[in-house]
């Protein structure tokens, strides 16, 4: 069965939701990017924007979106996956209760802590009984919500699913990241990210979502393949491993167009992309990503959604500084904290 | 044709005071049901230990089947078989099955639950005059002649020759037994739905 | 002059049994052929120490889709004849139809749960009841109502048949239902009678028995409706005049009783092709049947016991098992006798233990019950 | 993603495991079960201020219970839970040559470290630069799934679900597809939930916390009690199941239907549910009339049993099965609970076993619907339908059936 994805929205640090596919290019000097909110109006209920947390609110707002451009009005299932959940509610329910010695608790933020709260808010607002799953293994919460859905079309359990990522980056939960080593100890411009021979990353948030069904259409991208490697001794995106899982699917390095890599500016970790580039990807193309949405758990999405949008556009944007002008077959490879590792192979 | 069935006796014990063949026994004024029965059966003067085990529904028609048979009945011209027995009432065994339930509380007591049954009272009366015939225990609201007539009357066409039939119900103090005793090819009141009617509100 | 020459044949024109291996006689029938019993193991402290095992109804279980202010126990019975008239209206509203109800403790479980009073008493009494049911399905007649300890679906069967072959009847519907509640479990449990797992009728390991709740019905004409439908033949009461909870030592009340059915049948023993006894697999009861069998000389006769199936009914079990034993000779099966390995009785027996098939002609159906009484009906093609 | 055809083809249940309230194994859990004893008491444990509710612990501190898991002691009480009852359910499972086969481990918990967070929170909501790292380090609840997986050595296929209260059915139930693609042959599937001031505070918040010991489909039920613990069944493919010496039962049906009504609220109709209990019987090919006895999600709120209620009445009526809360026994285990009663379900086929719903006196006067009360063995179940129902209108049931 051929999955296709008929659309792609994500909101995240650039401006991704409004169709420009990266023309300008937003800088940060800090080391946590913050996704750019577009204007919900359109897409959600004024009353309801104002309820909603932050990642509730662009979840949503991106899943109505992509439904909209792929013309479908009720998803047959909904996946989600979100490594974090809803830190903000999270944060601001943990804080109230010590500072208030769990006395006069709002109950909001408890409840839209829960972490299925987007998923569960797309089918609220569509009004939608369909299967309806959420996803929380930290570095595959994307990963694991793309398989399920990919297992659901071929079941046959849906004609099509809405599948996306959630992840958001709190005052809170930058300040425990940056403690625990997470990021770079110097703040510069997050364009210059792979050029500052340091150690660690940037933060980043965002969202993305697909709509995926084994139905083609004109615009259609096709979703070739998808492989997860896990745990640090397993995962080595060796170039063996990734010659395998093309030829899973019949094909070699030769047929892929543009490699977009998970670099994310950390020179020790970013070793290993070195080496691929000068093994198996040495005569092709890499667009490197992170520079532009920072990291995070599910940070795929965005690859998933940056190849999506290259292939239906048919250019490379020009701010990705690669000379390929166009490309008919990606392969994403990307990699979170050296310890989740994924392939996604996507053609026109 | 059924042979000719006549009521050879008849007998009441009802509103403390015992009545056979419309003749008054015993009396005893003002005095709760529990001490009631057993005055009738110190009265009767007969040795029957067991009856001080039975629950009142047992004990007021074994009692009121004691005077019915008194002197008049000859078990010997029948074969046990032969005799029957057809009891009806409103209240089941509802007084016993009260006092059982209370008894629960501390401990369910096999001797008093034996007794929440309405027919204990039949098989107490078979007991003690070794009656092995048919046997029925009827509900009715109220004592219905037509009923009994009718079951006895069936009983007696096939199997019986002999049938103690009536009424035996008690609910906390309220207490009636009437019974008869039907024989075929005895002298007595023709047995009928009218007479049954007739002799069950003399009393 | 032979009553019997008047007698008019008496047919089962239709029946139910509603119990928990199934709503209608057919569901009834398939779960026993396949081996299904309603007794499961229970523990509830709140009821009895330790485990038991019973025969009983789910608590969700929905006998009527409008079930008004009815009981459990009118629900049961109205439930049960429902399915057994559902082709038969012009039955329930004749003047020549009797309703008999049997059942030993109708609603007695409302004492467990209701504030006691005058009013109460009254709502838990048999006649109440039978009057609820007769104003539910609008019978014409005074319904007969009959409380006989365990003999009570026997009896209210052979008081059936009597009244139609005496002529007063046409038809007579005859429905027993009894409810298991603490009640009637701390009771058999304070004889130390219930068995804590399946029961073993005839057994030697026998343990006691397994109570269960129930309702069934028989739809007793004088004319046949359906070329197949079986009649009942003859019946008898007895009493064992020996102790009100403990059966016969001789057994010779009950073989009087199954002589006494046999005559008014115009059959003798060996036309009987199987024998349904009580079989409750309490040591005494047992033993007593299995001595008034051989006294009856019919200890070579398959004989099974369906407590195994659906525990001891009560005032249900003579009906349930009647209507069992019916469709069995339609269909030429003797069911075994679950539970059953060894014969721990000290007569011979022919105890069913494996299905057996073949033409079957003639059935007796035994009940014995506190207060030494016993009753066995005849019934065949 | 894998080439692996999907089939149709039987999924069992091969072991077993449960660490909760009522017990620290299948064993305990039971006899508790057979003597009517529930799990709830005073906090012993749980270090809140709400000392008025009641809750249903584990009977361990996290030092027993990290000697039980044997894994470090900063571990989060809720990987604790979950490598007890999970290796319970491996071992009790005895898949011999499991090294050679593809083994997985789908869990699900909601908490994840939040336990351990609480504690990291009281300093560093005084001063950011306050408060262990290593308590807060292992916060998502990915991380409580792959420190399990790891003990275990589940490698194949490794992944967390969270949705709410539904979070380990449809672990499950996701295991069972990985199985049926192909991807896996063998899975530990279920979740875990520890008890902690997040989840009381959440709840107490929401006003749906009872202060008596609950009392599921009654008529004066006012709440939920919380519990803590870990379930998982062992799912094999039906290879596997061959090569075994005992098997529970058939994992035969599932379905997950959002009931789209509130974020925290069932609908009155009880929608959701009807639909989830709807597509199990679909899935498996079943009759309303087959089922024989429903555990239900039966927490004690007034708006859950209602709307369940409501769900089961429609489906099912007039042939309503056997049903009953376990939860009266155990608490309400959130991300555990549908883990946890898919073993009470799964025994259930097997044992014959009815669990008890304690503390029933009256049915819900609109709904006549009336639970269990007593504890049923050897009854011969057919097919047990396990439901739960979540926040986000997330609602699953799943079934299990006769080998």
């Amino acid at each position: 069965m051929k999955i296709y994805i008929h659309s792609a929205t994500a909101i995240s640090p650039q401006h991704t939701f409004d169709g420009a596919l990266l023309e300008d290019l937003v800088t940060y000097n800090t080391n946590r990017l913050q996704v750019i909110e577009p204007p919900y109006q359109d897409l959600l209920d004024t009353k309801l924007i104002r309820r909603m947390s932050r990642i509730i609110r662009m979840g949503t707002a991106a899943a109505i979106k992509c439904l909209r451009d792929a013309e479908i009005d009720q998803p047959g299932a909904i996946v989600t996956g979100t490594a974090y959940g809803c830190l903000e509610d999270t944060g601001t329910f943990l804080t109230k209760m010590v500072e208030q010695c769990e006395d006069l608790l709002p109950p909001t933020p408890f409840i839209q802590s829960t972490h299925n709260t987007v998923s569960a808010q797309i089918a609220l607002t569509l009004h939608c009984h369909a299967y309806n799953n959420t996803f929380v293994h930290n570095g595959f919460s994307f990963e694991s919500a793309m398989q399920d859905a990919v297992l659901l079309l071929r079941e046959q359990e849906a004609d099509n699913v809405l599948v996306g990522s959630a992840d958001e980056l709190t005052d809170i939960s930058y300040q425990i990241l940056t403690r625990l080593g997470l990021y770079k100890k110097q703040a510069g411009s997050n364009l210059d990210l792979f050029n500052t021979n340091t150690k660690r990353t940037i933060g980043g948030e965002g969202t993305a979502f697909f709509l995926l069904s084994p139905t083609p259409s004109q615009d259609a991208v096709v979703l070739e393949g998808m492989n997860t490697f896990y745990l640090s001794e397993h995962a080595q995106l060796s170039p063996e491993r990734i010659a395998a899982f093309l030829s899973v699917h019949n094909l070699s390095v030769e047929d892929v167009d543009v490699v977009i890599d998970g670099s994310n500016g950390d020179a020790i970790e970013d070793g290993l992309y070195k080496f691929l580039q000068q093994t198996i990807f040495s005569a092709l193309p890499v667009i490197r990503y992170k520079h532009l949405c920072g990291d995070y758990p599910t940070v795929s999405s965005f690859a998933l959604w940056l190849a999506y949008s290259i292939i239906k556009a048919g250019k490379v944007p020009f701010s990705l500084h690669v000379k390929q002008p166009s490309a008919k077959r990606i392969l994403v490879c990307n990699t979170y904290l050296n310890k989740y590792c994924s392939l996604m192979l996507v053609t026109k | 044709m059924a042979e000719q069935k006549h009521i050879t006796a008849w007998c009441s014990i009802f509103d403390n005071k015992v009545v056979k063949n419309g003749t008054q026994l015993f009396d005893a004024k003002s005095v709760g049901i529990n001490e009631f029965v057993v005055a009738v059966y110190k009265h009767l003067q007969v040795q029957y230990p067991k009856f001080y085990k039975m629950d009142n529904l047992s004990k007021l028609g074994w009692l009121a089947t004691e005077v019915l048979l008194k002197d008049n009945f000859d078990k010997s011209s029948y074969a046990p078989t032969q005799v029957a027995v057809v009891l009806a009432n409103a209240n089941a065994s509802l007084d016993s099955d009260l006092k059982y339930l209370e008894s629960v509380k501390d401990g369910a007591s096999p001797a008093l639950f034996v007794y929440t049954l309405p027919n204990i009272v039949i098989g107490e009366i078979c007991i003690r005059n070794g009656f092995k015939g048919e046997n029925t225990f009827y509900i009715t609201v109220h004592f219905d002649a037509a009923m009994i007539h009718r079951q006895v009357s069936e009983t007696m066409d096939h199997k019986a020759a002999a049938c103690i039939c009536g009424w035996v119900d008690v609910l906390g103090e309220d207490y009636k037994a009437v019974l008869f005793l039907v024989e075929t090819n005895k002298e007595g009141i023709p047995f009928s739905e009218t007479n049954l009617k007739k002799l069950f509100e003399s009393n | 002059m032979d009553v019997r020459q008047l007698h008019k044949d008496v047919f089962v024109i239709a029946d139910n049994i509603l119990s928990p291996i199934g709503s209608t006689t057919a569901e009834n029938i398939l779960g026993l052929k396949n081996g299904e019993s309603g007794v499961w193991q229970h523990s509830n402290t709140n009821i009895l120490p330790g485990t038991f095992s019973a025969s009983l109804f789910s608590p969700s279980h929905i006998f009527l889709e409008e079930e008004g202010d009815y009981t459990k126990f009118e629900q049961l019975l109205i439930a049960s004849v429902t399915d057994a008239v559902r082709e038969l209206s012009e039955i329930v509203s004749s003047e020549r139809t009797l309703l008999i109800i049997s059942s030993t403790k109708g609603n007695i479980s409302l004492l467990e749960t209701k504030a006691h009073s005058a009013g109460l008493y009254q709502r838990i009494a048999l006649y109440t009841s039978a009057g609820l049911v007769a104003r539910h399905f609008g019978f014409v007649n005074t319904p007969i109502i009959i409380s006989n300890a365990c003999i009570s679906g026997v009896v209210a069967i052979i008081t059936g048949m009597r009244l139609l072959q005496s002529g007063d009847y046409d038809h007579a519907i005859v429905v027993g239902a009894d409810v298991i509640s603490k009640f009637v479990l701390s009771g058999f449990g304070s004889f130390q009678a219930l068995s804590n797992e399946l029961c073993k009728p005839f057994d030697k390991d026998r343990k006691g028995i397994n109570l269960g709740e129930g309702a069934a019905t028989v739809v007793l004409s004088n004319m046949a409706k359906n070329s197949d439908d079986l009649k009942i033949l003859g019946g008898a009461i007895s009493n064992d005049a020996n102790h009100i909870s403990g059966p016969s030592r001789t057994g010779e009340e009950l073989a009087w009783a199954i002589n006494e059915a046999l005559t008014e049948a115009d059959l003798t023993n060996s036309d009987i092709s199987f024998i349904s006894a009580h079989g409750t697999a309490t040591l005494y009861n047992d033993e007593m049947e299995a001595n008034a069998i051989n006294i009856a000389g019919m200890q070579t006769i398959p004989v099974n016991s369906l407590k195994g199936y659906y525990g001891h009914t009560l005032g249900a079990a003579g009906l349930i098992e009647t209507v069992v034993s019916l469709h069995s000779l339609k269909e030429g099966i003797i069911l075994p006798t679950p539970g059953f390995q060894n014969s721990g009785v000290s007569k011979p027996l022919n105890v069913n233990a494996q299905m057996l098939k073949g033409p079957l002609t003639n059935g007796l159906k035994t009940a014995s019950g506190f207060g030494g009484c016993n009753a066995a009906l005849i019934f065949g093609k | 993603m894998s080439n692996g055809e999907y089939t149709d083809a039987p999924i069992y249940v091969a072991g077993a495991g449960i660490i909760c309230a009522i017990g620290n194994n299948v064993g305990e859990c039971i006899t508790s079960f057979e003597q009517g004893t529930a799990g709830m008491g005073g906090m012993t444990y749980l270090n809140s201020l709400h000392k008025e509710l009641p809750v249903a612990e584990v009977k361990h501190n996290n030092k027993e219970l990290v000697v039980m898991a044997g894994m470090t002691a900063s571990t989060s009480r809720t990987a604790l839970l979950s490598c007890i009852a999970a290796r319970e359910a491996l071992s009790d499972a005895g898949i011999k040559n499991i090294d050679s086969l593809r083994s997985g481990f789908i869990s699900a918990n909601t908490v994840g470290g939040m336990d351990k967070s609480e504690h990291f929170f009281e300093a560093f909501a005084v001063d950011r630069n306050a408060g262990r790292l290593r308590n807060v380090n292992n916060h998502e609840c990915g991380n409580i799934t792959e420190m399990v997986a790891e003990q275990l050595n589940l490698r194949d296929q490794v992944t967390t679900i969270s949705t709410a209260c539904s979070s380990s059915a449809n672990a499950i139930f996701y295991a069972a597809r990985l199985i049926r693609h192909g991807l896996l042959d063998v899975a530990v599937a279920g979740g875990t939930d520890a008890l902690t001031k997040f989840t009381l505070n959440g709840f107490n918040t929401l006003m749906i916390l009872d202060k008596e010991y609950c009392r599921p489909f009654d008529d004066t039920r006012a709440g939920l009690n919380l519990g803590e613990g870990a379930g998982y069944v062992v799912l094999v493919s039906e290879k596997v199941a061959a090569s075994l010496p005992h098997i529970y039962c058939r994992f035969s049906g599932y379905n997950n239907s959002n009931d789209a009504y509130h974020q925290t609220a069932s609908s009155p109709d009880g929608t959701g549910s009807y639909l989830a209990m709807q597509g199990a019987l679909k899935k498996a090919k079943l009759q309303p009339a087959d089922i024989d006895y429903i555990n239900l999600h039966g927490t004690g709120t007034q708006n859950n049993d209602n709307a369940e209620g409501t769900a089961i009445t429609r489906l099912f009526a007039p042939h309503v099965p056997r049903m009953s809360s376990t939860k009266s026994f155990t608490g309400h285990t959130l991300g555990a609970s549908g883990g946890i009663e898919a073993v009470f379900s799964a025994l259930a086929v097997k044992h014959g076993y009815v669990y008890p719903n304690l503390r029933f006196e009256a049915p819900m006067k609109e709904l006549q619907l009336t639970p269990e009360t007593s504890f049923l063995k050897n009854a011969p179940l057919r097919h047990v339908l396990s439901n739960s129902f979540g926040f986000g209108g997330n609602c699953t049931s799943l079934i299990f059936s006769k080998a």
